[in-house]
């Protein structure tokens, strides 16, 4: 039992693959991804459809170059990020995030 | 105008239920066909219409009317976008404007279909190959768009788009390569392919039409309260544009001297606008547009307006024409 | 009783389909069906039957009898809430007794469409107007059940619910609104709508059916393990109600002189309890009753009760007496 | 990057417009639903086949107001509400939050 | 070998989707078909040639012609995995040579319902108990495979999985419940059964089936790019045990005295290799196996090779043994 | 308003009933499902198509508990399991988790 971060993306579908490549980018291998989910936001007038909400738990040197990969992505078409502090329960199976 | 030709339109069932699904909308029903479905249709309808379209292909051969009329639609599918750019260039932003003519320079895939049924229904014929001419007026128009961002663009760091990913979005979409991919497996498959695939691309396809407008018309009424923050010069062009193009596209049609059931088809494809394909490759290569104004417009205005007014009014104006 | 009417209930495609269902969950098979597929079905059953009902109609117009049937049908749904809330509430609290008594004067589609199947396969005929029966037997139930609450609540602050938002939910659900919006298509778009309709809304009918009672027996055996906490009471009433229901259905029939067809549809109008729209509507406006009584008892009881012996049963009756 | 407040809400699925509502009144725009989920509570004697699950990510302040509005709708139908912390990577394409 | 009956195969609709599939992976179209559609699709096969199968079943009546071709059914499945995992041992481990084992010892639905096409395109009979062979041949190999798994593990702790466990796997997951269950009810439902479905389960087939290839080769080009990991001998595997799987089914077939399109789908039910039960099975019950050396082998190169060259291959072999 | 923990737990599909045994177990009952997520991880070559992502909100006494009932899951087919913290409101209507 260890600590990591939970990096949260919400994002238009169109963006998964650039923000999947930037999470890669970081040696964020592991991820969840969470499609068909409804959001709003001041941002965009209408109910955004087809929206993805991607999930990775990382280590916590893993979070800078993760946002640095990620934000200009955001910045071009939109969405957000959300990092948060969990415990890690590993099974001995994988090495993820060791 | 003959009245005769709207009723028997609007009272056609494709239509009605696509009255039903706005009305469930405005009523607040909890009425919903959600996802995958409608993507289960529209991919079967892709397919229906493609399978078909490629087997007529091969049967009507590449005699000159084809040709000329294939080539009229490429014409249409970059001429709209330009002359339509600087029409918004009035009053809207570069990329809004340029998102906008790209949409209008495409073509909607469901409206073509509601105008086959509807020549159906009267028992005018139409040529397979007019399927070809869709899947050929889909992707132009997203190219010619962002030229004109490029040429337009004073900050040329701006409309920064690398052109692979916008010829990939342009004719790899899934739309397209379904359509294009339908249509040269019914050409290839012959008639033998044709029978056993008949009462499944034939049989059902009006039905699946049917539901499938039931779902645009939630859509298209869902998008409807978003027409506020569109602006009446929006608002007019949607439905002015299409009246234009389609008056283009008769008179081409009778320059060269296609057949009324192609001719209504035709002006179709130029009237109608891309509310999947095209909004999906701006949101990429242009996120500086703002999609509620290029998908309300083609959605919750042309659409509506081509299936229920439009069809009947240009085969009005055919048959003035044509005598 | 007639085995044999049993017998070709029974080994009719979709209860058999309906028992493999239920067979899986007992053995714990794998099995499902996931969302949104039953949703497809179900939307399509309502499209097809509302469709061919509302053609039906206009061309059996509107006798005495249609009048008389329809006027019955409206008067079933409103008394036999009431009288099965005073049952109820023998042994339950008011918000319960209301609710199951709101879900037994409502109807379950899937039943009655199961009966239209059975009376086709054994060649007897039915009109298309009782589906028109059915759509108004929809909604009554959802009022009468509220407004036995409001007059029996003792604290008048409990059961508040907005009768704007109920009434919403009794005639806007999306069950009615899209049986009665096809119905009234069906009426409007005549022969030549039938007709290019046809292959989807009768052709693959009784196909989609059978795999939507497979979803059926999937669901209401995966709510079988909620009848314990149920109680021999509400056991009972889901079993011996419908009878009950049915019989009165059928004196009624025989008294305005229904053809036997339409006898047997009235009758299990009558029978069958709401699992989908009136629950919806309960756990709305009526959040004080418990989801699990009302839905158990009518989808893991009635619901197979009517379907594999109700059916037949109700017809042995009807043709005893019709004789 | 700032600190937020994530807030999770799991219901009922009729829930849904009310407890959207109560976040719009509280003047949280922005939020994503997660559809067709499937859960189980003490409370529900079934498995419910028809649950939303709600995240908004708001400011600290903003999460009083929010319980107010929301716990009559869960207290009358159900449901349950969690409140986490997190640190938000905004874009500067959108002011959500800010 | 005779082109023009691989022409005939790859000609097909169902292959040139799997085509098309497969290439809108490889020119990264973002074309796809999202769940729950392609399970509708898988649902609806199972449930199609099941209840057909069924039907033709009892006509047929039990022949010993039938129980032979059964019983060679059954010999096949277990026979297969026992050689297939001494062949695989060579060079991979006791638990990810089982689990291929599994997968090559039982079948692929969808690679005998395309030579049923194939056969029905050509003309060429074949009888509806075959169906009956398909259904058994599903479960055998997954036992086979675990029982193999207890012999050779050296440490007696490894691979301990609960036998009850494996046989709700092997003989009630859910293709295999399903595809019996409308086997039985085909059978049992008649003439008058299949009369009211055969708009259903008989009219749309085919076009299901091409609808269900595109997305079969969608995934299994998506699958491809695993190639790399699996190694040169698994890939050599892949290819080469199908042919002579079909190879010892062919004599099989010409022993027992098959017809020739029954020796076909006898011989494909060989050389086809499991990728959805059968991993499903392993996953539970041997996850010391990599899900990405059987899953890949089947989908990725066992199942295209069948679809595109195998099945006019075996046909070929056939034509020139029954001359 | 009281501190509770948040149990993630992220894995195949065909875990999802022996995961929810090791919650029931422990004594939590109350929990979330989401189906037809999507993933990948280090220790699965190919991207995972049927994976599940459950949310179970619970006392912070009920953790250890339920570490030790999933942990073998985990260690026998793969995935992860994550804890964090959370404030939860719950409603009057249900006694869960108080
Ligand atoms: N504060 C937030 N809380 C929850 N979801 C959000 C938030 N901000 C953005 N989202 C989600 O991210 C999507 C894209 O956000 P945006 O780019 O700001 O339009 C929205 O449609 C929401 O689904
Ligand atoms: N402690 C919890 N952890 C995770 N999900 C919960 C929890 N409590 C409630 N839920 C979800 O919220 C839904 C409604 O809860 P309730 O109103 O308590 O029946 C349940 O079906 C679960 O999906
Ligand atoms: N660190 C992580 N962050 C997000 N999701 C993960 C993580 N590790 C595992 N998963 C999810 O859990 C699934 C199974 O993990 P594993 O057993 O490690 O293959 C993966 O396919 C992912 O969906
Ligand atoms: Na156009
Ligand atoms: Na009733
Ligand atoms: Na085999």
């Amino acid at each position: 039992m260890h600590a990591v971060k939970r990096i949260e993306v919400l994002a238009d579908s169109v963006e998964l693959t650039k923000i999947l490549a930037g999470l890669d980018k970081a040696g964020i291998i592991a991820h969840t991804v969470i499609r068909n989910v409804v959001g709003r936001s001041p941002g965009a007038d209408a109910t955004q459809l087809d929206n993805v909400y991607i999930i990775a738990f990382c280590m916590p040197e893993q979070v800078k170059p993760v946002i640095e990969n990620i934000r200009p992505v955001l910045n071009k078409f939109g969405g957000a990020c959300y990092i948060s502090d969990a415990m890690e329960i590993r099974s001995v199976r994988c090495i993820a995030s060791l | 105008m003959d009245v005769s030709l709207i009723a028997s339109n609007v009272l056609s069932p494709p239509v009605l239920f696509f009255f039903l699904g706005m009305l469930a909308v405005f009523v607040k029903s909890d009425l919903e066909i959600p996802q995958p479905l409608p993507k289960l249709f529209s991919l079967y309808l892709l397919f229906a219409i493609g399978f078909k379209g490629g087997n007529e292909l091969v049967k009507s051969g590449a005699s000159q009317e084809v040709i000329l009329t294939l080539l009229a639609a490429v014409m249409m599918a970059c001429i709209v976008p330009i002359y339509t750019f600087f029409i918004l260039k009035i009053k809207l932003d570069l990329y809004n404007a340029a998102a906008i003519a790209a949409t209008y320079g495409s073509i909607s895939a469901v409206t073509f279909i509601t105008a086959g049924s509807f020549l159906t229904e009267l028992g005018i014929d139409f040529s397979g190959y007019m399927v070809a001419a869709l899947a050929l007026m889909e992707s132009p128009a997203i190219i010619v768009g962002l030229l004109l961002v490029k040429l337009f663009a004073i900050d040329k760091q701006d409309g920064d788009f690398s052109w692979s990913e916008v010829l990939q979005e342009a004719f790899l979409n899934s739309s397209v390569f379904l359509l294009v991919g339908s249509l040269i497996i019914g050409a290839v498959s012959g008639e033998k392919g044709w029978k056993v695939e008949e009462p499944f691309t034939q049989g059902i396809f009006y039905g699946v039409l049917t539901f499938f407008l039931l779902d645009m018309g939630l859509v298209a009424a869902g998008r409807i309260k978003d027409l506020g923050k569109t602006g009446t010069f929006l608002i007019s062009f949607s439905i002015l544009i299409p009246i234009v193009n389609a008056a283009i596209g008769i008179l081409l049609a009778k320059a060269i001297g296609m057949p009324q059931g192609n001719a209504l088809l035709f002006s179709v494809l130029c009237a109608s606008a891309s509310y999947i394909a095209v909004p999906a490759a701006m949101r990429m290569t242009l996120p500086e547009a703002n999609p509620s104004l290029y998908v309300t417009a083609a959605l919750a205005l042309t659409f509506p307006f081509n299936i229920i007014v439009g069809i009947p009014l240009y085969l009005y104006g055919i048959n003035l024409l044509w005598g």
